[in-house]
């Protein structure tokens, strides 16, 4: 997936001469987790600014090239540290347009890895999205594979709004086939990832493919389950899950954030409010727990596995 | 009053500065006696006796050099050209406003004149001014970006860290920083251990400048300094201006003025009789000097008028321009 | 409900005198919104400590005091600035006893207003209690009344455990009984602040009130509403807000912050996963538009409003 | 050498800083290998090369001075005298582990030793140890808080507010920048606009000091300053030590060195051999020499050992000590 981001970005970049890129270790060294190879060389360290370790200012400074023009991305080393860039996004880049009366415009994505179950801790394991996605102005993306992130990252570059894209570190390595031309991909469709009739399993980002192997599990037993890959958190597509749950009459919400407040709740509820009456059994969420992400064997109990999205699956079934 | 390097202040500069002063003047008593009579809601921050730094740097600008303020800003709105009218309106929320009437007194804007907005967060809005001033250096289109914020935002991480950003890139921006003393109710000295605020300029190196912000002829010049500086591309600015802060915070802050002897200050440091006086000492007559006073008062009982004459924002637009 | 909580901290700090305060505009000026009046006059300018325009470091400053043992109370003058002491909320207080094993407590409380519907627009009118509860390791309070406010303070004070006081500026010039006593409310034990036996209102602190005006409204008609007051968003009291459920049958859930992503949703979904085969009609949330806070006319079209509360009580009652 | 003011500088002093350089740098090293040998996950930020900032600082503070600092931290808590088996049990996350192996390499913490952890939040650590301080001040408990953290970040937000209010505040708190010339690929020049990151002190009002980080006696020297400075109430002092990364910035940093020649620069300026050369010119047999470098590699076996037969947490454990 990594390649697939660099690809958009770098097709993009080339298109359009206005697009900037901020942030930390983005340079020569390529990002933090490498997404960015190449770029410096082939666009310089004029459009690819590699700077000083301030996420706050970094993401002023990306919002005011926004509002003078610039498609600009800016990283967010772990999304763990989305606090520091929180108010610049949330009370600035989120509302901007809207108290200024539609005035302007602030092309600006935050690209930030979901960094899960690599042992580095409480400080660098979190999943943040629900604080964005109760952000009205906010786009938030994140996909799943590569092809997707392709086609969203190069929708979110020429949206024109304000847009977080997370990406989950496990996919980077991910491999897949990938459109070599240039296919945008509509926000709030989601992907179909598994069909089924018995359960609507609803996940994105990370989450997709435990989701399926606990999927293909169950199909050993019979029960097939459809599994959704929202692709993007907002906008959320309410119609499209409520359309299956309510073919399906069941539904698990799989996510690694920690569960208490968590995107599952609204995505939930969200079923609750457009398919209630087709429910044959609670909604269940399958979740981290709700603790700080402890390192070393400890961690493994917290995060949420293929293993617990089958549990949950069979126990909506009875 | 000092002078240096100021050559091209004439009278007639300085009169429309003062007939400016006098419309900023009367446009924050409208906004403060409206308020005070409930046709806002929210508060209002009035720029009272700090008019001396809205005209000055104003004239030292471009009309395409881009200027970002904070919810005490409405006279650098005035001063960056934007339209009275439209800013009472915003005042009172209207449909006619500047920003479309949801903004209100603390989010003024106007894209056409190159006043990208006043900003309630403090300090928040530092870092954007300077990323549109990188936006100017990466076009080469030498414009100049100017950023005011207050003593209390100087003590907040985004404004170090833009200081330490900007001067590291030098780009073109210019941060005016109007220290009037107070921040709500805490003194600077109870929030600063340095006299002067342009010496956090030091620490990152770039030039800090401080001015008696109350004399608009100061002001100006510093500025032109400051502004040339950043357009030939040697980088940033940090200019203090000190003021005075007229009686207190907002129009809806607690009890009376903190401080009692401030309270007075004000009167004293009142920046528009310094000029008159200046202008008097000018041969500037009594009539010429009440008649672009009474200007300014026209224009803006037109505007107090427009604004309450017009109609408030239709329902149905409530949920336009969150996106683009 | 000021005053309750000027007493409350007030009778702490005479008994312990390790108690120290933090903020901006806390001193003679006594509070933004006043609650501390007097207390610089009585406890001095070392125990109530006016400060320099800095969130971040001055909440960093409360988790250092605390770590030694001071029970340190850092004001956020609103809710809207809590982005800026974020980072150190969720990444420090919230986790340190955790990945420190233990060693350490942080008894500090982070108290901030929810400031809506005064007209201050977008960026000083939001409710962000939803993105606290999905922290794990804050406590999350969130009182509707002065005696609970009195109360739910002096348990924070004493939990010894990082906090985030929410309270809502409407209430602060509300009256009502108060007790004279020193007598802590236990965290996560819900209120019923109005009886009835047809749907559950779920609700918590700005809400209360216009959820019981809607209840006695749509009791004219015969129909009559439980008025849940959650008091503490976490620990979340969903035992009790199901067992009322499974007697109503029916939920309405209510809060001034945006929809999506808002507590609503956690609550609503633990109602699902603890009343669900009770459940004879779908939860229905009430809360604020998904949009920034206009300022104006425009306002009162984005809160929501007893009259929509109760809207929604007829419509789960079909 | 610098000796200024560093009679108490004896060869007993020098030998024992030799032998717990090694003692470090042995740690590292082990730290290091056990990581690619994949007995601990995540990652480990070693200190190599700059022994001589941990045992200078840590010997100019009592025992009831507090420290705080960062994921690059493991000398900073041997020298504070924390537990060599506990430490590197904790790297393992195990349950022996000086954080119970649940904070890892990045979390070690203990609280008995008035070490109060490394944190892997750039910069936030700051404020929170000059709150500590500000303890130490209310107390009147004579203790000083020192805070160590990188030239990374001195960029950050948090930094600069709290030197502001530490200095205005008097709190007794010694900042100790570690100025290794990288933040992860980020050379300080692409991200400071000025010669010394103690520069960053002119824009605040407390003393800036700058020295060379890899000579123990001057970092002991301007530490004693500082903390004697702090300890009598004239409040806090940033103290740059300039020094060397090590290879790379963490055992998992993509790829080799981002520079060649710094690549190199830290096997000169490796300060152990440098104080190896002292000891000698004062004296002290090679064969003395060797066993306290036998010594430190010894204690570091027995830690690797322990470490590695201690049990990891019970699984039941795994949601204690959320809540006090
Ligand atoms: C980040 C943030 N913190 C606190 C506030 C509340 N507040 C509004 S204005 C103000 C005082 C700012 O003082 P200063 O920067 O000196 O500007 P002045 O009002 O004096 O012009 C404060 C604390 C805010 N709006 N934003
Ligand atoms: C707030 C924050 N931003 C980014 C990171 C990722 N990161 C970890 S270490 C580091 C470099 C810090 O450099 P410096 O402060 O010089 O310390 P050094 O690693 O050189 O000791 C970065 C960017 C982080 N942990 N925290
Ligand atoms: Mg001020
Ligand atoms: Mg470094």
């Amino acid at each position: 997936m990594a390649e697939a981001i660099n690809e958009a970005i770098r097709m993009e970049m080339r298109r359009d001469k206005e697009i900037v890129l901020l942030g930390q270790d983005i340079g020569a060294y390529g990002g933090t987790f490498g997404v960015y190879k190449g770029l410096f060389d082939e666009f310089g360290s004029e459009r690819v600014r590699d700077g000083p370790l301030c996420e706050a200012a970094t993401t002023g400074f990306g919002i005011g090239l926004a509002l003078a023009g610039h498609p600009t991305i800016v990283e967010i080393e772990f999304i763990d540290f989305i606090t520091l860039a929180s108010d610049a996004l949330v009370n600035q880049a989120a509302k901007m347009r809207y108290f200024f009366g539609g005035q302007v415009r602030v092309p600006l994505v935050v690209r930030t890895p979901i960094v899960s179950r690599l042992g580095l801790g409480a400080q660098h394991s979190q999943s943040l999205e629900a604080w964005l996605m109760h952000v009205p102005g906010l786009r938030v993306i994140i996909p799943s594979n590569g092809a997707d992130a392709k086609g969203l990252m190069l929708t979110a570059l020429r949206d024109g709004n304000p847009t977080v894209f997370i990406e989950h570190v496990r996919l980077y390595a991910s491999r897949g086939p990938v459109p070599e031309q240039d296919e945008p991909i509509p926000l709030g469709k989601l992907r179909t990832a598994r069909h089924g009739n018995d359960v609507t399993i609803i996940t994105y980002g990370g989450m997709v493919k435990p989701c399926v192997d606990a999927a293909e599990q169950a199909a050993k037993d019979g029960i097939e389950c459809e599994v959704l890959d929202l692709r993007t958190l907002s906008p959320l597509d309410r119609e499209g899950l409520c359309q299956s749950v309510r073919r399906t009459g069941r539904a698990v919400v799989a996510h690694e954030a920690v569960k208490t407040g968590g995107a599952g709740a609204e995505i939930a509820q969200s079923v609750v409010e457009g398919a209630f009456d087709y429910l044959k059994a609670p909604i269940i969420r399958v979740a981290s727990k709700d603790l700080p992400i402890p390192t070393g064997t400890l961690q493994d109990l917290v995060f949420p596995s293929a293993v617990d999205v089958e549990a949950a699956v069979r126990q909506v079934m009875q | 009053m000092n002078n240096n390097n100021n050559d091209d202040v004439n009278s007639e500069l300085l009169l429309r500065w003062y007939e400016q002063m006098w419309t900023i003047r009367f446009f924050e008593e409208n906004a403060i006696s409206s308020f005070r009579k409930g046709l806002f809601g929210g508060s209002t921050h009035p720029c009272i006796c700090q008019e001396a730094i809205c005209v000055g740097a104003a004239s030292a600008l471009n009309p395409t050099d881009q200027v970002f303020a904070t919810y005490r800003g409405h006279g650098h709105a005035i001063a960056k050209g934007l339209d009275l009218k439209s800013l009472m309106a915003e005042l009172l929320c209207k449909q006619t406003g500047c920003s479309g009437g949801r903004g209100g007194s603390m989010h003024l804007c106007d894209v056409s004149k190159d006043f990208w907005g006043t900003n309630a967060i403090v300090a928040a809005h530092i870092p954007i001014a300077a990323g549109m001033a990188l936006s100017n250096k990466l076009r080469g289109n030498g414009r100049v970006t100017v950023v005011f914020f207050g003593d209390g935002a100087s003590c907040e991480g985004a404004f170090f860290e833009t200081l330490n950003m900007a001067t590291l890139w030098k780009v073109p921006v210019v941060f005016v920083c109007e220290n009037n003393g107070y921040a709500i109710s805490v003194p600077t000295k109870l929030a600063i251990p340095i006299e002067n605020i342009a010496q956090r300029a030091d620490g990152f190196g770039l030039p800090g400048v401080t001015v008696d912000g109350n004399e608009p002829i100061a002001v100006y010049g510093a500025m032109k300094q400051a502004v040339a500086r950043a357009r030939q591309g040697e980088g940033p600015t940090l200019l203090e201006c000190k003021t005075v802060r007229w009686e207190r915070h907002s129009a809806i802050s607690a009890g009376k003025y903190e401080n009692e002897d401030a309270a007075e200050a004000w009167k004293r440091a009142d920046p528009i009789p310094r000029l008159e006086a200046e202008l008097r000492r000018r041969g500037i007559s009594d009539d010429e000097l009440l008649s672009r006073k009474e200007r300014a008062r026209t224009v803006n009982d037109e505007a107090m008028q427009f604004a309450i004459d017009s109609a408030v924002p239709a329902p149905e637009s409530v949920a336009d321009s969150v996106f683009a």
